[in-house]
């Protein structure tokens, strides 16, 4: 009987539609020979390689040989192995993810966007340049703030710009205060940044309300305070109401009073963060202005801030001249800049795309019913699970499975692997670190009344299956790509290439 | 809804905001139009930039290049399932991401001769910055040697965010060959910095920079262009501790400078100092092969101020498309195009030099500088007007042009240009 | 404790990623009063209804009211419920399901190519009118021919328009025989287009070695043959070595000859139809030139013919003017049209764009390599399977499961079903029809190696699961998003819309 | 693999084939091109067309129309799933497809008014000659009266096939209304066949036709502008046998005339008859809720030369696309995108008609005929260089242009249209 022997070196390109057969690697389609690459012809004549002789690669770096068949297989068979927006409700609190408007893929891909050279003369460039101006406006107006620059990457780098600025507004006030005030509820990327831009976090603790202590924080001002860094509403998904009284606090030490956008999606068009008295204003528009999230980015961190605080922004911003074109400018005193070119340009190109498309009245519709799908997803499972904090929420919530592990010895985290199993995304989970057992929920605007009745009585069903079978749910998922992972087995010999896997013993 | 939750109007929903806070008028912005008229809108804007390819020949590089792009790899990473998702915190159900960001890994790692790269960071600059504040903790200096002929806005980035821990920034000047002239540093320092080829093109002695980071008991970190690796040897293999680099040319189109990739590897012995997320191999409840995230424990979610990063949110997509691109192009085709980069600008150089023009002296890879008779500026703007964007300004050098040339241009390209340029001086 | 009932009227958005819960139907989804739709702004004034009074619609008609977010998850996930080329092998006999490379579809996609008005004049079309006169070249160069017209939109429709053109070819010579010969291996579409024509079809015997008896066509040639229809390779995939003898017996009546190009794909470059002696052909671009099938179309079937026929064409074709300039132009002894406008345009753009890629060497690899396959495959499994016709093979062969369903009951049907559990398309079954339990392989030139010795192994697996628990393969499959299908349900009281559905008793 | 079959080369593989008509030399095409240079081929190509909205504003219909088509339908429309998958011969991997159809099914049927809608036909003529097949095999008959009304195009389809089995076609003249004009045929006939709006725009009476059909026993075919449909009452309801029309105004580009589609209702009477794939619910192995294609009998690859149709392959992605188009649309926009055809079509007419011309005189839908003073090529012309195609030229009718506009059209560009105009004459 014929053998495949004789045509070893690669897999069959074929798999279930649906099942839970793995995907070989890209390694492992690999094929000798085997190209997908076809050249264009352009008549260009070879170069002797001679002149870089020491330089010239010895072992030529082994990347797959695959046809382009068997190439498109492959991604898209992994593409079938992954949820996504697309395909369900994905209530990842502090995630925001809502369905992105197919639209803006098209401006995205638009050849004079997307093919468009950074080094391209501005008046080669006035329909970019005016793309950026106008973001630049929608979200000082959105924000409440004087100017911003697109630069930051994500919200993280954001944060990090954002904190610079404040360091130098207080150099340029021969000023050098050390100390950074954080909630404990707060992300981490908040006091990683603190780090970061050379100052200490300080922790000020929340009240029984979830809400920032106005007491505690009041023991922690002094004259070493640079400022203090706030998501409102919070990672609670609680507003806080003393935030006047909380900035005037900061304000009075001279500190300044820095904004965390993240949350911004449950505020357009209400409340401003700049009328709160905030300084300095990043926003995820990969959260609230639907770009989408790409598996982990990219996303856009632009950072708003006062009149004050402008002439440190980072340069380049978009300025107009008197004749009416746009320019590159230089603040005087700027930090410089934090991006190798002007940020994630086309990132920023679909959040413009998304606010032109709701205008000012939908954008506030669009925080509106964020808040009122998270309260009437609370509402729906509040008989079933613990709500630690009270009265209305904002466009999130965190419950707590605590009674539940209680009674039943079921975490938090078997509640999320089995609502994987009932064809929704899990919650956040264990975060923020405040709640014990937590599960954070932001439905977001874009999911139906249907939705998050479906999301509630799946919740509300394994609730129920925790006190009855409770072992049932240690079990779940069971019908995912892959069940539960052995998460403690990767971190303990990482294997984090193929090499290293092909070196390691095999995994199963 | 409402009603379910006691309410008779959405107004309810804020009634606990302050009302000095809340904002009294309608937001000051346009209203909302319909997809179509915001697609006219941004075509409008569109057709008033000047696009590589339908509007200009690029010979301008700089960290942003203009290669060919398969519409295969552009389709796969266009699918809405990569697109649309999150972090993949919840692997069961994430395995498409991750087992792509595993084999993305592994392509970078492999380019850059690394034991190991991670799952993508901002950009080269952003990428730049990590390394350097890996070497910062690892060392505990915070002096740092660059060379000048690092790209100046990824210096500038360093400067910016080093500023804010006291990074103390030296940069060695390039001599007239464009290449690191080190001098000799003394003392201690957490990072020697070498682009590799560096911003004007010049393929640097990699093995000098290991000698003068040992010098000063510091890390190399190269900056590497991932193209110049299909001919160049593996920084890796010449003693990098870190490799980082721009990844736009690995599949990414210019888009006006983001969103881009940045490119990081290094040596297992920082495995645990690395930025960013890890993915690693693993196995499931039924034992079969899976993927995650791994070494969680480095990142600022769990470390917090401790963390050896504050990066969250990465540049996720453009690795899976980077990993897409290199398969496309596979072992033989990433080595053609690197091949094609270099014979293309090779033969413009030397268009340019039988037109009598000095070109830098150094071995180049894609990229190098030219000196014009006259300022630079007017050639590139007559230029322009005849659909070319002829490379890009030297700071400091007003007669000087960097150019480069990929394996998109064609012989009749390039010949058509140095005519131009021939004319102009 | 809180309900859903208050909701009702549409169901949760979310399934699993994998698994197999039935999607709900859009139908199902609609909620009154919501809406995706979103109209741009034009100014223009309503009109009064008045004036159409009598003629205004009095219920309007029941579409879906659904979200933009609803309806791209349930067509997102309904596309995660099938099975395509992109996620594995298709080797479906007859049908040429071959890797279509994607650039073509961004060429489908170029504004100045799918926002074409038909009725834009000639100079303004010069771009499309040399697209279509380009592939008309390329056809006439690959099947040897003098023209054709591009407007048959698949293959059936080329049939019929070269029936047509047979027929007109007849009665310009004051002629009108009758029949059509068409062997009993022929496609449901040649009988049935025979009729359509107006001919008679008669049958024609396969010999024992499944090529057109000679002997028997010689005793059925008469004065009233008006042609003869044939494929070459025909639908075992074998190709007809007799050719030449066989249509100078039809040309000795004055028949004339068609060939259907459905299995061009064994021969590009190798033997042309025209060589053969062919005077009409079609080609199915949606098979050999690789543009996707969409799910059973759009296709398109242009028809070639010889010299003698090009005035009969349907007009319009697309001719060079002396100046340079392209025009349409229509013959004076044409059929008529044969399509509202020009043919499947975009289609045809396609095919040409593949054409142009491979150029004429590729091309002729194409067919190598895809009858390479097909005889490889088949060596592979006849140790397993009854290969009723020795020799080799072209693009395609067919194997029996007669001897398999003899000894243990499995038939056809049960390996392709369990095929399919194995993730990989079915081949066709039970066609052609001379063939008893008739499995019709066609890999196809894009499949690897490694995927056909996957297929392979598959298939021996389970010939053998078929010898020891043939019970098993009854059962199959198991795991695909539904499990075999009572067809005879459907087909005794069809249910084939919503409203027939909602007013039948319950699927379940 | 040649070795495995005992061959040397590839030519081995043909060696049955006969010598003498073996192609002896290559292929006189090109060599072949990467998909770089065939894009950029494509491109050039592309140039030389005029786009609708990108070059021209289109007031010119005929059975093809500039909609406004949503970003999210395309999207949906163009997954590969859809797109790279064959004709559902196997259920059990083919439910997106198969549901897709039962969705586009119903919803044809409910815009037609009729009990059932088939899977597609290649394009609006090609519906018009099912239908009449139909109507020649349930009545026996082969003579067909249809109203000069009808798409001229459709007619001239019908004309050529129906002449392989010598169908008696007899065309109803319209009046200056641009109605159809019946007379009093006598006799029997397999159908009449009507256009509701017809090709000029006029709103037939329908009710009319179906009693001409009545007199003459045979069924009654309305060739239907689906779009119309939002505002007018429904054939079925009207008492047509079967419906027909072109899809393309429910979400496919204009793409030069094709692939458009093929709409087909039909009341249950004939379902038996129905040309092309019906999709049918049922239930599976584990008594789910499935779809499959049924009446599987109906079709040539069984019924062969008894066949009710040759149909195999049709326009299945064209049909899966305007199920996506119509659920965007949904019950409100669906008639919202009507009503403004309507508006748009009577806001231009009314333009005209002010500055002296005529216009037809029946109700019209979306398109209409309009009378100038000088020969109509001449004004298209003109127009045509200032960005606008105005209409179409109306055969046999110098002086006349038919006209039609859109949801899509503006105000502006209705008004720039009509001083233009109003310039010309
Ligand atoms: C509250 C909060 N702050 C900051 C961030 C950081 O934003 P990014 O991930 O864009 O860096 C996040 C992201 O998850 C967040 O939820
Ligand atoms: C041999 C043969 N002839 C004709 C046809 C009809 O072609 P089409 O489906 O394009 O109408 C087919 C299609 O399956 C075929 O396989």
């Amino acid at each position: 009987m014929p053998v495949t022997g004789d045509h070893a070196g690669g897999r069959a390109s074929s798999a279930p539609l649906v099942g839970r057969e793995s995907e070989p690697t890209i390694f492992e389609l690999s094929v000798p020979g085997r190209l997908a690459y076809y050249a264009r012809s352009t008549g260009v004549p070879e170069w002797p390689a001679s002149e870089i002789g020491a330089h010239l690669r010895r072992e030529p770096a082994e990347l797959p040989e695959v046809s382009e068949r068997d190439l498109v297989a492959h991604f898209t068979r992994l593409a079938a192995r992954n949820y996504s927006v697309d395909v369900g409700s994905y209530p990842l609190g502090s995630c925001t993810m809502k369905y992105n408007p197919k639209f803006a893929d098209e401006v995205a891909e638009m050849e004079g966007i997307s093919r468009v050279h950074p080094g391209t003369p501005e008046r080669a460039i006035q329909g970019w340049l005016e793309i950026l101006s106008s973001l630049e406006s929608y979200i000082c107006t959105i924000t409440g703030m004087a100017a911003a620059t697109l630069q930051p990457p994500a919200g993280a780098a954001g944060e990090l710009t954002g904190l610079l600025l404040m360091k130098a507004y207080h150099r340029s006030k021969k000023r050098d205060p050390r100390k950074v005030l954080i909630p404990d509820s707060a992300h981490g990327t908040n006091p990683a940044s603190v780090t970061l831009a050379g100052f200490e976090a300080v922790t000020v603790p929340s009240g029984p309300d979830g809400l920032v202590s106005v007491e505690a924080l009041r023991s922690l001002i002094d004259g070493d305070i640079a400022g203090i860094m706030l998501t409102n509403p919070n990672t609670l998904g609680l507003f806080e109401t003393k935030i006047v009284e909380i900035l005037e606090l900061v304000h009075g030490v001279d500190g300044l009073a820095y904004y965390d956008g993240a949350n911004l999606n449950a505020i357009v068009g209400v409340v401003r963060p700049g009328d709160m008295g905030f300084d300095i204003v990043h926003s995820n528009l990969h959260k609230t202005f639907a770009t989408p999230h790409g598996g982990g980015g990219p996303g856009a961190g632009p950072v708003a801030v006062a009149e004050k605080l402008v002439r440190f922004l980072p340069g380049p911003l978009v300025r107009r001249e008197t004749g009416g074109d746009l320019r590159w400018h230089y603040p005087e005193e700027s930090i410089g800049r934090v991006h190798g070119f002007y940020g994630n340009a086309v990132v920023l190109a679909r959040a413009l795309a998304f606010m032109r498309y709701l205008g000012g009245e939908g954008l506030k519709r669009m925080s509106e019913l964020a808040v009122l799908n998270a309260n009437w997803l609370r509402w729906r499972i509040q008989d079933s699970y613990t709500i630690p904090y009270g009265g209305v929420c904002m466009h999130e919530f965190v419950a707590s499975a605590s009674s539940i592990k209680k009674s039943s010895g079921v975490r938090a985290l078997d509640i999320a692997k089995s609502l994987l199993e009932e064809g929704f995304h899990a919650p956040t989970v264990y975060f923020p670190l405040v709640v014990e057992e937590a599960l954070m929920f932001e439905p977001t605007e874009t999911e139906s009344p249907q939705t998050l009745a479906g999301l509630a009585d799946s919740l509300i069903r394994l609730a129920v299956i925790a006190s009855e079978n409770p072992e049932l749910l240690a079990e779940r998922p069971l019908r995912t790509p892959v069940r539960r992972l052995d998460e403690a087995r990767a971190a303990r010999k990482p294997v984090l290439t193929e090499d290293q896997r092909t070196a390691a013993p095999s995994a199963s | 809804m409402l009603a379910d939750l006691g309410m008779g109007s959405l107004e309810d929903l804020f009634a606990h905001v302050p009302k000095e806070i809340r904002l009294q008028r309608p937001l000051a912005l346009e209203k909302g139009r319909s997809e179509f008229e915001v697609r006219e809108w941004f075509s409008g804007m569109a057709r008033r930039n000047s696009a590589a390819r339908r509007d200009l020949v690029i010979f301008a590089g700089g960290g942003a290049y203009d290669h060919d792009l398969s519409s295969a790899a552009r389709a796969l990473g266009g699918q809405s399932a990569f697109v649309t998702a999150y972090t993949p915190y919840q692997p069961e159900v994430s395995q498409g991401v991750l087992q792509a960001l595993f084999e993305y890994q592994t392509l970078v790692a492999r380019i850059f001769g690394t034991d190991v790269a991670n799952a993508s960071l901002y950009d080269g600059a952003a990428a730049l910055v990590e390394a350097v504040n890996l070497a910062v903790g690892a060392t505990g200096s915070s002096r740092v040697i660059a060379s000048g002929g690092v790209n100046p806005a990824y210096l500038e980035t360093l400067a910016t965010f080093g500023a804010g821990r006291s990074l103390e920034l030296e940069v060695a000047a390039t001599d007239e060959r464009e290449a690191t002239a080190w001098g000799a540093p003394s003392g201690q320092a957490a990072a020697v910095v070498v682009g590799y080829p560096n911003y004007f093109g010049t393929i640097e002695d990699v093995a000098e920079a290991r000698t003068v980071a040992n010098d000063l008991g510091a890390l190399l970190v190269v900056v590497a262009d991932p193209v110049a690796l299909g001919l160049l040897e593996a920084p890796g293999a010449l003693g990098a501790d870190i490799v980082v680099g721009e990844g736009q040319s690995l599949g990414i189109p210019l888009s006006f400078g983001g969103p881009y990739l940045g490119l990081f590897g290094a040596s297992t012995r920082y495995l645990r100092l690395i930025p960013g997320r890890l993915v690693g191999e693993t196995v499931d409840a039924d034992g079969r092969t899976a993927f995650v995230t791994t070494l969680r424990t480095r990142e600022q979610d769990i470390r917090r101020e401790r963390a050896t990063s504050n990066v969250c949110t990465n540049q996720t997509l453009m690795a899976i498309q980077a990993a897409i691109h290199l398969s496309w192009l596979g072992k033989e085709g990433y080595q053609e195009v690197s091949r094609r980069c270099y014979n293309a600008a090779h033969y413009l150089a030397s268009r340019l030099e039988t037109i009598g023009l000095r070109v830098s002296s150094a071995p180049f890879f894609r990229e190098f500088v030219v000196e014009l008779p006259i300022p630079a500026e007017a050639v590139r703007s007559r230029l322009f007007d005849q659909g070319f964007l002829a490379g890009l300004a030297v700071r400091g050098r007003p007669n000087h042009l960097l150019l480069t040339a990929t394996e998109a241009h064609t012989r009749e390209e390039i010949d058509r240009f140095s005519d131009l340029i021939a004319k102009e001086i």
